[in-house]
């Protein structure tokens, strides 16, 4: 797509003139975003899609025969398509979910009560966002499998080490742990980890929710067995995520949700599944949503993850050393290798104070514990402030952070 | 800023964050209770105790939160003591309610808590305000029980 | 809303002005659409809404505390207060999901699997649509329950005689059963059956996807125990749906899915649930869409039901009585009390090319088993063709339904 | 109306669909499959009769589904006959293919066959028309199978 050594050419203001967000103003102040991790925002290529599909060329998709409903299905499957393309997956492997969490979900029933035994163990990191956490204790409970937490280090990076004791009894099925932190910023060595996985008779799967925005990842090149992420994200619409599972795995899971679409054939004593991906899109999908995340796609990949990394890279650099020197300041975790999400805290300062003070100058970030409350704990802390970059974001934007975060630090001492 | 501010991190806000003057444990406490905001960590340890008449003659908080979390259980401490604890549960209320509605009442005792009638406008921060006078209902609720049985 | 009695003002020009695509042309003929059961079409105000919130107030909701995420949570919470008053529910007994086919899974895997006990029995009806069907069978074959099926009569109606006869026994615990049938267009009569099934110590749910977009539910006044419904029949987008529940019900339901904004707090040895609507709501929602519902309900509530029911009557009563006369023509169904949905069988031409055929002259309708294949079955067919109608349908529109199937019957003739 | 239609309804395709030429059942088939699509309930049961050589000497078909269906199952029937069961996974492939693109191949025995390129048009028809070639396919291997154990 671009050149791959050379720092391609990359215009961000030309990139902020595609999302019509970026214009507003909050409290009589131009709107400072830094926020993406929660949730990206949508250029205008995206919102286009969705309305020319409404406007132009909607109605339920698989089952119709009429004009509509093929263009329409033809969209929606072009996005399945597009997708396996962006991942390396072929576009048996990709099920449409609403989220990133959804298809956790997913693999926790339909993979865990059925490949796991009780007495198998599954493997989480302690840096894992609820959503990678949750389902698994669900599974604990209702079906007899251990969870077990791999430690990190306090640099914020898996720690091997442990990670060897906690496969030592072979009990170990199931490996589930996050390409990047969402509040360390911290990039697992996902291809060694799924050879670590691999060799110890172990699957694994990768949440990408925050991976995937930042980097280009092909599930064939880490041999991840699934791999999960969110549209709204990516710059995509809400409503829609994916599932990448390896075909022999969902080729051999039951469905999870059961209704229209999903079925081979029904009478009232039995139905048959039909094969992956529909088996486990139940109802009418999010068909809008998901014309939205190939648009998403579609952007994302003409501005070409070279560029997206390269420059992400250079923002999370200059937020390092920019906010690093204000006193007081602590920036949590200190990965070798981490994308763009800078949390941190403020001496005698709450994250909330923070996070509303900093709003009040125009300045959108996070702050709680961002739906990692055991990484919070084990932290030490209650709550940090967090601020996210996306391909918008701006080194100014980061200045205007370090200034208010300055004028806050003064307010309280 | 400090000026675009001064709506919610009003001078008195700011300094019983920084020095509250109500913070620690009262002895021998007849009521205790704790307010959690688990979505954000905020934590608040209400002691209190009453003489036999039921009025409030001590009140101390251990509180872990934001500022406008500590400064709201030190200037609730501050405002209860001295008060019949049957006061507490419309006074709870009247505050509640002055937190989601931005209107002061016309009472008195407002002289200091209507420095919280600017959390108002910041709907997501009302929590932090109100956690203090929850763990006050619920300590007022335990010493009812305690004491009829 | 509306003066009650007399039928309303009712333009419908205006109305297909507000549905940009309905002047869209297909094979170079004007657009007929008459498959709005499958998925209706768009109003300009739903589209609008959409947009002016990823081009305005867009973040994500619940864990911000900044003016974006403060604005845009406000409208999406916004919209469960007006769904809970659409249908007479309270705010908290509104759980939003991707669509009535979820609704009914997440009542089938919270309430089911707790509530019921290997040995009770849920009853559904032969009119049901695959969604209302098939995860009461997962149910079945995964928790014991068992699953009977209650007889329609040869009008469409639910057999009374039958469903007496399968409660006799005491053990049915549960009754899921359509509210309008989509192939049928049965209304089924909900209050009836809901005393009937709590007379019989069971609790009903209703599948609402085709009743809601058509009349004026109220949940209360039916006392149904779960109603679920889906956005997109309603001319709202695709990926929300409603899961409605009685609180008490809600209360003492384990969440469904687990992830971020359904928890109290998390460690990693265990997780509170929130209250709900929230534990059964993991992960991001979907935003956009929860906010294009809200102005799709708008748009119906500004209409009024009264007058959109008038409306369909009177577009069901004469397709009824122009289809009827077609020689060959054979009407599904002939329920007393029915809404806007007519399928039909045409003597010697298979449904698929009365629905290409229909087609080519602009002409959408849906043919096949409607995702109820034993209903299908039970009418002794393979397929069927299914016109059917929505706001903007017109009377017009009707007669060139017939006039296509005309040619079509001459044509193979 | 039938002109707009002539590329998919074509008049070879309307009078098979209602005179099938090869309806029914080869007695004694060598050869039998079924071809189903559960979406919409078309079944296609084709039957065969081969000679010592392996040429298909009989064939018949039982179709319940759309004219597209009826009509291909019955042009099948008619083109097989009297071809080598060896020929058949090469041109049930052909005609896959011809129904994907709408471009007929070059062959003499696709005159008939290639009243079918119009369907190309209508994605979500394709099935119709293939589906007793899969059924072809199906009662071709089988048969393999009985031969070689
Ligand atoms: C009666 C009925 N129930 C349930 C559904 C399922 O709706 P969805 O596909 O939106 O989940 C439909 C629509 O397809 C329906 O008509
Ligand atoms: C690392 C990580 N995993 C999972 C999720 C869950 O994503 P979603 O809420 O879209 O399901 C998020 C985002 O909140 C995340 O950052």
């Amino acid at each position: 797509m671009s050149v791959a050594v050379a720092v391609p050419l990359f215009d961000v203001e030309r990139i902020r003139a595609d999302f019509p967000i970026l214009s507003q103003s909050v409290h009589g102040k131009k709107l400072v975003f830094l926020d993406s991790a929660a949730s990206a925002q949508k250029p205008r290529a995206v919102i286009d899609a969705m309305v020319r599909t409404m406007e132009t060329r909607y109605a339920n998709v698989h089952r119709g025969l009429h004009w509509m409903s093929e263009q329409c299905s033809d969209d929606y499957e072009a996005v399945r398509d597009k997708v396996a393309h962006f991942i390396n997956a072929s576009r048996d492997e990709i099920v449409f979910v609403r989220n990133a969490t959804e298809a956790v979900n997913l693999v926790a029933h339909s993979y865990g009560r059925t490949a796991l035994q009780a007495g198998d163990a599954v493997v989480v990191s302690e840096m894992e966002h609820h959503a990678n956490l949750v389902p698994w204790q669900m599974l604990r409970d209702a079906h007899g499998v251990e969870l077990r937490v791999v430690r990190i280090t306090d640099a914020g990076e898996i720690d091997f080490s442990h990670l060897e004791q906690l496969f030592a009894d072979g009990k170990v099925r199931l490996l589930a742990v996050t390409h990047m932190s969402n509040v360390l910023g911290t990039y697992t060595p996902v291809e060694r980890l799924a050879s670590f996985a691999h060799a110890h008779g172990a699957r694994i799967l990768l949440d990408g929710a925050q991976a995937v925005v930042h980097r280009a990842v092909d599930v064939r090149a880490i041999d991840a067995d699934f791999y999960v992420f969110s549209g709204h994200k990516l710059y995509g619409p809400t409503g829609i995520g994916v599932l990448y599972g390896k075909a022999e795995l969902l080729e051999k899971m039951p469905p999870f949700l059961g209704g229209g679409e999903m079925i081979g054939t029904v009478s009232y004593q039995h139905s048959t599944w039909a094969k992956p991906p529909f088996r486990f899109e139940a109802g009418t999908p999010a068909i809008i949503e998901t014309i939205g995340l190939g648009a998403a796609i579609d952007y994302v990949n003409a501005i070409g993850f070279a560029a997206i990394a390269a420059h992400e890279r250079e923002l999370t650099d200059h937020a390092l050393a920019v906010l690093a020197p204000i006193p007081g300041l602590h920036i949590a975790g200190a990965a070798q290798d981490r994308g763009g999400v800078v949390s941190f805290t403020l001496d005698g300062v709450h994250a909330h104070d923070v996070a509303t003070l900093l709003d009040k100058q125009g300045i959108a970030v996070r702050a709680g514990h961002h739906c990692a409350e055991p990484l919070t704990r084990r932290l030490g802390l209650d709550s940090t402030a967090r601020a996210s970059f996306g391909v918008y974001s701006t080194l100014a934007e980061i200045d205007a952070l370090r200034t208010g975060l300055e004028r806050i630090r003064k307010m309280f001492s | 800023m400090s000026d675009d501010a001064s709506d919610l991190y009003q001078r008195l806000i700011m300094e019983r964050a920084r020095h509250p003057l109500h913070a620690g444990r009262v002895e021998a406490a007849q009521a205790e209770a704790e307010g959690n905001n688990p979505m954000c960590g905020d934590r608040v340890r209400l002691s209190l105790r009453c003489d036999e008449a039921g009025v409030i003659i001590e009140a101390a908080h251990e509180t872990r939160g934001c500022a406008i979390c500590v400064a709201s259980a030190d200037v609730l401490a501050e405002t209860v003591i001295g008060r019949a604890g049957s006061e507490m549960a419309p006074l709870a209320v009247e505050f509640e309610t002055m937190v989601q509605t931005g209107l002061v009442p016309a009472r008195e005792d407002f002289a200091m808590l209507q420095a919280f009638a600017g959390v108002s406008a910041y709907r997501s921060r009302h929590r932090c305000a109100t956690l203090p006078w929850q763990a006050l209902t619920a300590a007022m609720n335990k010493r009812r029980e305690l004491e009829h049985g």
